[in-house]
């Protein structure tokens, strides 16, 4: 049991916090107020930087690649994610790369398929993956997929319209990227029916149809997609066309990136709240505070023990992050544990950006710091990659030992 | 006796405040946190229901109606309940009236609230909120020490709500005795008043920091003695706007969590969903009554200290946790500002900061 | 609108808060110490005090009991049951008195059978009467009671087996009390089958099987019962034995009276958590210390901000539970707020004895005070009379406009 | 590197610790709470297996493991889990052993440690804790001064467990350089007992107040400088059994929850529970982590102040909470003791409280 970071962690974290601290903090008021806007400045870096070095590419959470490395890989990229969204969660979010549309190339494509459309992926100009599975009327419940497929020659037809698509206007409209659409093979059959399909840029009959206006994580595009009567190749299907109850297990090992990305979105919601923490220590600092973590009650201040207990949420928070990489690291199975760090740390960052805009006072609620866009850029954390419920009902059922028909 | 029930004006007055309120601010409420701008027309309008001016004595030309701080929060959370921003910026006048009916003497009353007779929408405002943090909220660092025949005023002050539109504003600073309540007009040397602020909420209504630099006033503009008490009058319009907040976020979430579908039910029919709507539900009435009875106390004169403090506290943390849990059940919905959910938990986060925002 | 207590509420509640200071707090740590014995001088002269004063029988909760009175005659019952609560929660339930099973005959019953079991109750010796509901295998969900009446002549046979009863022994053993049993005439009909019967002491077939061990109020009998054969009067039955729908409506009937019933066990939660506040605040006066209510968060301690929230949540509660009896005291309609008091202040109890045991070291933790069993009696109230996840369900339901079938 | 996983010692250690409490310590856990006593074979047992006194050095006649915080939590979760005072009881040893070992000089080794290498259990005690409250556990108010070549004991202290049976306690007090850690031999005069402590809960550990009026001691009996580390060692073993009640409580509610049905389906069944059940599971892992990680900063020697006192307040919250909803999950069958649910929950409320129950 250690709880230090290895020599290799440390100088990452060092690099991407110089990163976070250098090129998103001096930004990140501005890409917060002109939503919609593009930091093309910071992605062209970011690409080059990602580019020049493929390992780098890890830091842009993309867990699913199954590349070797070392046994502490997954952790490193949770450190990372951790310090880039210390820097600005919103931008991280933007930095161009395969994202999710390309972990589940990486989990579910064929090889060719992956050198297809991720073999020179980081070549050229900045390009964006996507994935794209919301849609109007469903949100967590994702079996309801209404969206088409229909088979008609060599193509697939694709129907629908699709909502909550992270970076889906970057990956169609502002470069040669892909969005991977959730799409039905026949409604009625439920979840094995439901297919993945590659949709590259430049496919008529998808739209763009609006940028969601949000409370936070602005300067990360949500996209409303729809696809009309849109064609594309059918070699473009990730996993088999079978809708039997084998193909299934396609949907499940989709399923089980989860367990994959929920560390990263955790990791996420970590740096904002540690961006938090850190703004109130300056301030604590800049007073001549210093918390007494050994007084009692008479001698405490409220101020003192609301930084502590925003402290231990973040570390406990932390602690069940790092454990689900370790697991991830170590090959072991971690559906539980990834929902455990996701539940904590959404709720975590929650509450204590809120709790650090509450200390602050007007400091804490005006524009001219940041902590209040951390407030809001903290709550996406709690809904995303499965809400707060949704992770507690999967720690339920690991727990219990239920299956989802057992408890929903 | 105990009870909890509206008189009949009372309720004559909620109904027609929230009815004003559900058809005027609600819908104007997020093109007015996007422009930064609270319609003037429905400034008037509210001007014209008489909620703000309503105490303001015969003798001064107003209704004359008996000041009351309980009807001040039906007012101040029927109004927060449509829009936040919306009902500080039409309340705003009662920052100036509220003080002067209460504790003005007559020279007073009659040289200020004269502004506030027209048929025309007049703002008020109030300098409380200082821009720092931890301190007590009666630890002011503003001073006005006596010079003379003036006040000498000086120290910052923030989040002044209309600062630069309004006649007069209540400067809110420490003399030797208390603190004083100044009445102070508009375009008084020494009063400087900054561009607009930008905040996390509150994105309608036109706040301002303020300097005062030995900014004098005459000391016939002392409101009273210790104006303690005004800034508890405060500190409960803010609960009660705090809870029309949170009523607005759980009644939104209520209705969307009964038309949204998932995993073979409404969602509303799922206990995890359910139980966090009562639980918001307890704690929005928890919240009224407790500002209630700091409003009563406040109206019966007794020492509200304790009331006023714990009703303060315990609504700002309710909004905070039902606005919060608002987005939670919309999910990705409540995140994007098609719905009203993430407006309300952006000015819901202010609560534990405001201070000097309404008065009942 | 007002929050003064009227002139009679003051009287009763100094009076009450006497009783409860001088009679109950010297032996309550005797009768948590010594579980299952009786507190005979206290029972003998709280019967001697409510029968010379049939009024004085309210402070016993007896909400449902028709009598003409003032319109405050619910709100004077909750405080004064505060109060007696406040002495010890254990004894207070311990009272001589027609308790819920007299409730039920009030509620339900015949003028003859009102005359016959509560005309003249409060002569002779002390007298409990008690309600048997709970069965080993169910608890909230009452639909499913499985001890059965069958008609037999003039008489109803009773067998089976209720936990949970409160009073039980005493109504039964130790005095000429009654317990009021609910019992199905058919279990496949579910709820409309389920009738009310009323079990005399001395009934044959009928013994108290085991005392329960408790956490807390352990001054109060909480016994297992066993009917075998238990013969009892046709016209022990109260209500209808028709089990059509119409029949179904006393079931609901029945229900209904937790409307009454709840916000006095909410009353009794805010004695406890007054009696934790009090103690709380006595150690503060010892201690030279004064709680500064308007002080800010670099000035405040942990200890004062820890019992400002005790208050708080303790006024919340009680004023919450104040508005569900002044609307039985105007005649209207309370379920919603009845079950908002009753969760609330059942949380409110747990919390504020915890905090305050918490808070006061090895004074809280030891047992030469009682702050401990306050926090050992609070837990209950968090849990009968409906618990705290039945409340919130009425809530819910209630604010949502569902029905029990929509929501569960 | 970061590492989760205990090594292959650490695991062999827990499972045999945690076949021993579920097997032993959890049977005999309310028939000891109801008595007051800790069965003597059960002392004995644990006392066989070595896990209080491994770490004496050779040299003493012991084992010579090498003392390690993080196998110390492991030890006093697993026992924990099984019965916290059965499990306070057979590692009082610890509260001797540990300082001597850590901070003692040869000679103070040779002398105290040599009572801890017999066949026979042999109690430890340290007297920490003081009848005060709201003061900070390193604010000692029982003091040593140096007099000559003893030092001075004057103070009182209170839940000091085994003291009536320990050859030795150790006596934390407030020195003028610090806290002092001095082993005070069992009949010192100076050194009262007084009768057994009735508390809340754990009622089958011995615990006494004792008072030490003008109590010499030795000052060669002082355990090297500044001992609050050992204080801290102290908290981080009293968040690890805090662990144990927590996982004991969440696992029987989860079984319980299993097996119980209400409204067509098991409770556990219903998203009220299931959720509360979650939660529950998520503290206890985050509690576990933090102290875990408290202990792994004691053991690499690095200032863990704040480690530590995270560890121990967010293991007492977590505690209090997680057998709370034990209770609440059983509902009135929670509240009686044929359940244990009720003892965990007495047991968990003292956490806030302890000091100088556990050391590692």
């Amino acid at each position: 049991m250690d709880f230090s970071l290895s020599e290799a962690a440390l100088q990452r974290r060092e690099l991407i916090h110089a990163v976070a601290e250098n090129m998103m903090r001096p930004i990140s008021r501005e890409f917060d107020d002109n939503e919609h806007s593009d930091a093309w400045d910071f992605f062209n870096t970011m690409w080059e930087f990602t580019s020049a070095s493929p390992s780098d590419a890890q830091m842009t959470g993309d867990p699913g690649s199954k590349k070797k490395g070392p046994s502490e890989r997954t952790l490193i990229a949770a450190i990372q994610i951790e310090e880039l969204s210390w820097g600005d969660a919103g931008l991280y979010l933007s930095i161009p790369n395969p994202g999710l549309g390309g972990a589940a190339v990486n989990a579910a494509g064929t090889p060719e398929q992956k050198k297809r459309f991720l073999g020179d992926f980081h070549s050229g100009k900045p390009r964006w993956a996507a994935m794209a599975i919301t849609e109007p009327h469903f949100g967590s419940d994702s079996k309801q997929v209404a969206t088409t497929a229909v088979r008609d020659g060599d193509e697939w037809v694709l129907n629908g319209t699709k909502i909550f698509c992270t970076s889906g206007k970057r990956a169609l409209e502002d470069s040669e990227g892909f969005v991977v659409v959730w799409a039905t093979l026949d409604a009625s059959k439920g979840r094995p029916a439901i297919k993945s399909f590659i949709v590259p840029a430049g496919t008529p009959g998808v739209t763009v149809d609006k940028l969601e206006h949000k409370m936070g994580i602005r300067a990360s595009d949500t996209a409303v997609i729809t696809l009309e009567d849109a064609r594309i190749p059918a070699d473009n299907l990730l996993g088999s066309a079978d809708i039997s109850d084998k193909g299934h297990e396609g949907f499940k090992g989709v399923m089980a990136t989860f367990d994959a990305t929920r560390p990263i979105v955790a990791a996420s919601a970590l740096g904002i709240a540690q961006a938090a923490v850190d703004f109130v220590t300056d301030a604590l600092v800049e007073a001549g505070i210093e918390i007494r973590y050994e007084a009692g009650t008479r001698e405490m201040t409220v101020l003192e023990k609301d930084v502590i207990d925003m402290q231990s949420q973040l570390q406990a928070a932390r602690l069940l992050t790092w454990r689900a990489c370790n697991m991830i690291d170590r090959g072991e199975r971690n559906s539980r544990e990834a929902s455990m760090c996701k539940s904590k740390a959404g709720l975590a960052v929650t509450l204590i950006t809120q709790k650090a805009v509450e200390l602050l006072g007007p400091l804490g609620y005006s524009r001219k710091n940041l902590l209040e866009k951390w407030m809001r850029d903290a709550k996406i954390n709690d809904i995303f990659e499965g809400t707060q419920q949704i992770n507690l009902m999967i720690v339920a059922r690991s727990i219990l030992g239920y299956s989802s028909k057992e408890l929903n | 006796m105990i009870d909890f029930h509206l008189d009949e004006e009372q309720q004559l007055i909620r109904d027609t405040v929230a009815a004003f309120a559900r058809e005027r601010l609600r819908p104007a409420g997020h093109e007015a946190d996007d422009s930064g701008e609270v319609p003037p027309a429905l400034a008037q309008e509210a001007w014209e229901l008489g909620l703000a001016q309503a105490t303001i004595p015969e003798a001064c030309g107003g209704f004359g109606q008996e000041p009351s701080a309980i009807t001040g929060t039906v007012i101040a959370e029927a109004l927060a309940e449509g829009d936040l921003s919306i009902a500080a910026h039409v309340l705003s006048p009662r920052l100036v009236i509220d003080p002067v009916v209460l504790l003005g003497n007559e020279q007073q009353q009659a040289e200020i609230l004269s502004d506030y007779t027209g048929e025309e929408f007049t703002p008020g405002s109030a300098a409380l909120l200082e821009p720092s943090w931890g301190n007590s909220a009666f630890d002011l660092k503003t001073t006005a020490v006596l010079d003379g025949d003036d006040y000498v005023i000086n120290g910052d002050k923030c989040q002044v709500a209309l600062a630069a539109a309004s006649p007069w504003i209540i400067v809110y600073a420490a003399a030797d005795n208390g603190i004083a309540a100044l009445a102070v007009r508009a375009g008084t040397p020494g009063l400087d008043i900054s561009e607009r602020e930008k905040n996390l909420g509150l994105n309608a209504l036109d706040t301002r920091e303020i300097q005062l630099k030995d900014c004098r006033v005459p000391a016939s503009m002392r409101l009273g003695g210790d104006a303690s008490d005004l800034i508890r009058r405060c500190r409960v319009a803010q609960s009660a706007m705090a809870v029309g907040v949170g009523k607005a976020s759980l009644e939104y979430a209520c209705d969307y969590a009964k038309e949204r579908e998932a995993f073979g039910t409404m969602i509303a029919q799922k206990q995890a969903i359910a139980f966090m709507l009562a639980e918001m539900a307890i704690e929005v009435d928890a919240a009224r009554l407790l500002g209630q009875e700091a409003a009563w106390k406040l109206d019966t004169g007794g020492d509200a200290v304790r009331e006023v403090s714990i009703a303060k506290s315990y609504a700002a943390d309710a909004v905070m946790m039902v606005t919060d849990n608002g987005v939670q059940v919309l999910g990705g919905h409540g995140f994007v500002r098609d719905h009203p959910v993430e407006l309300w938990a952006r000015n819901g986060r202010g609560f534990a900061i405001f201070e000097g925002l309404a008065s009942v």
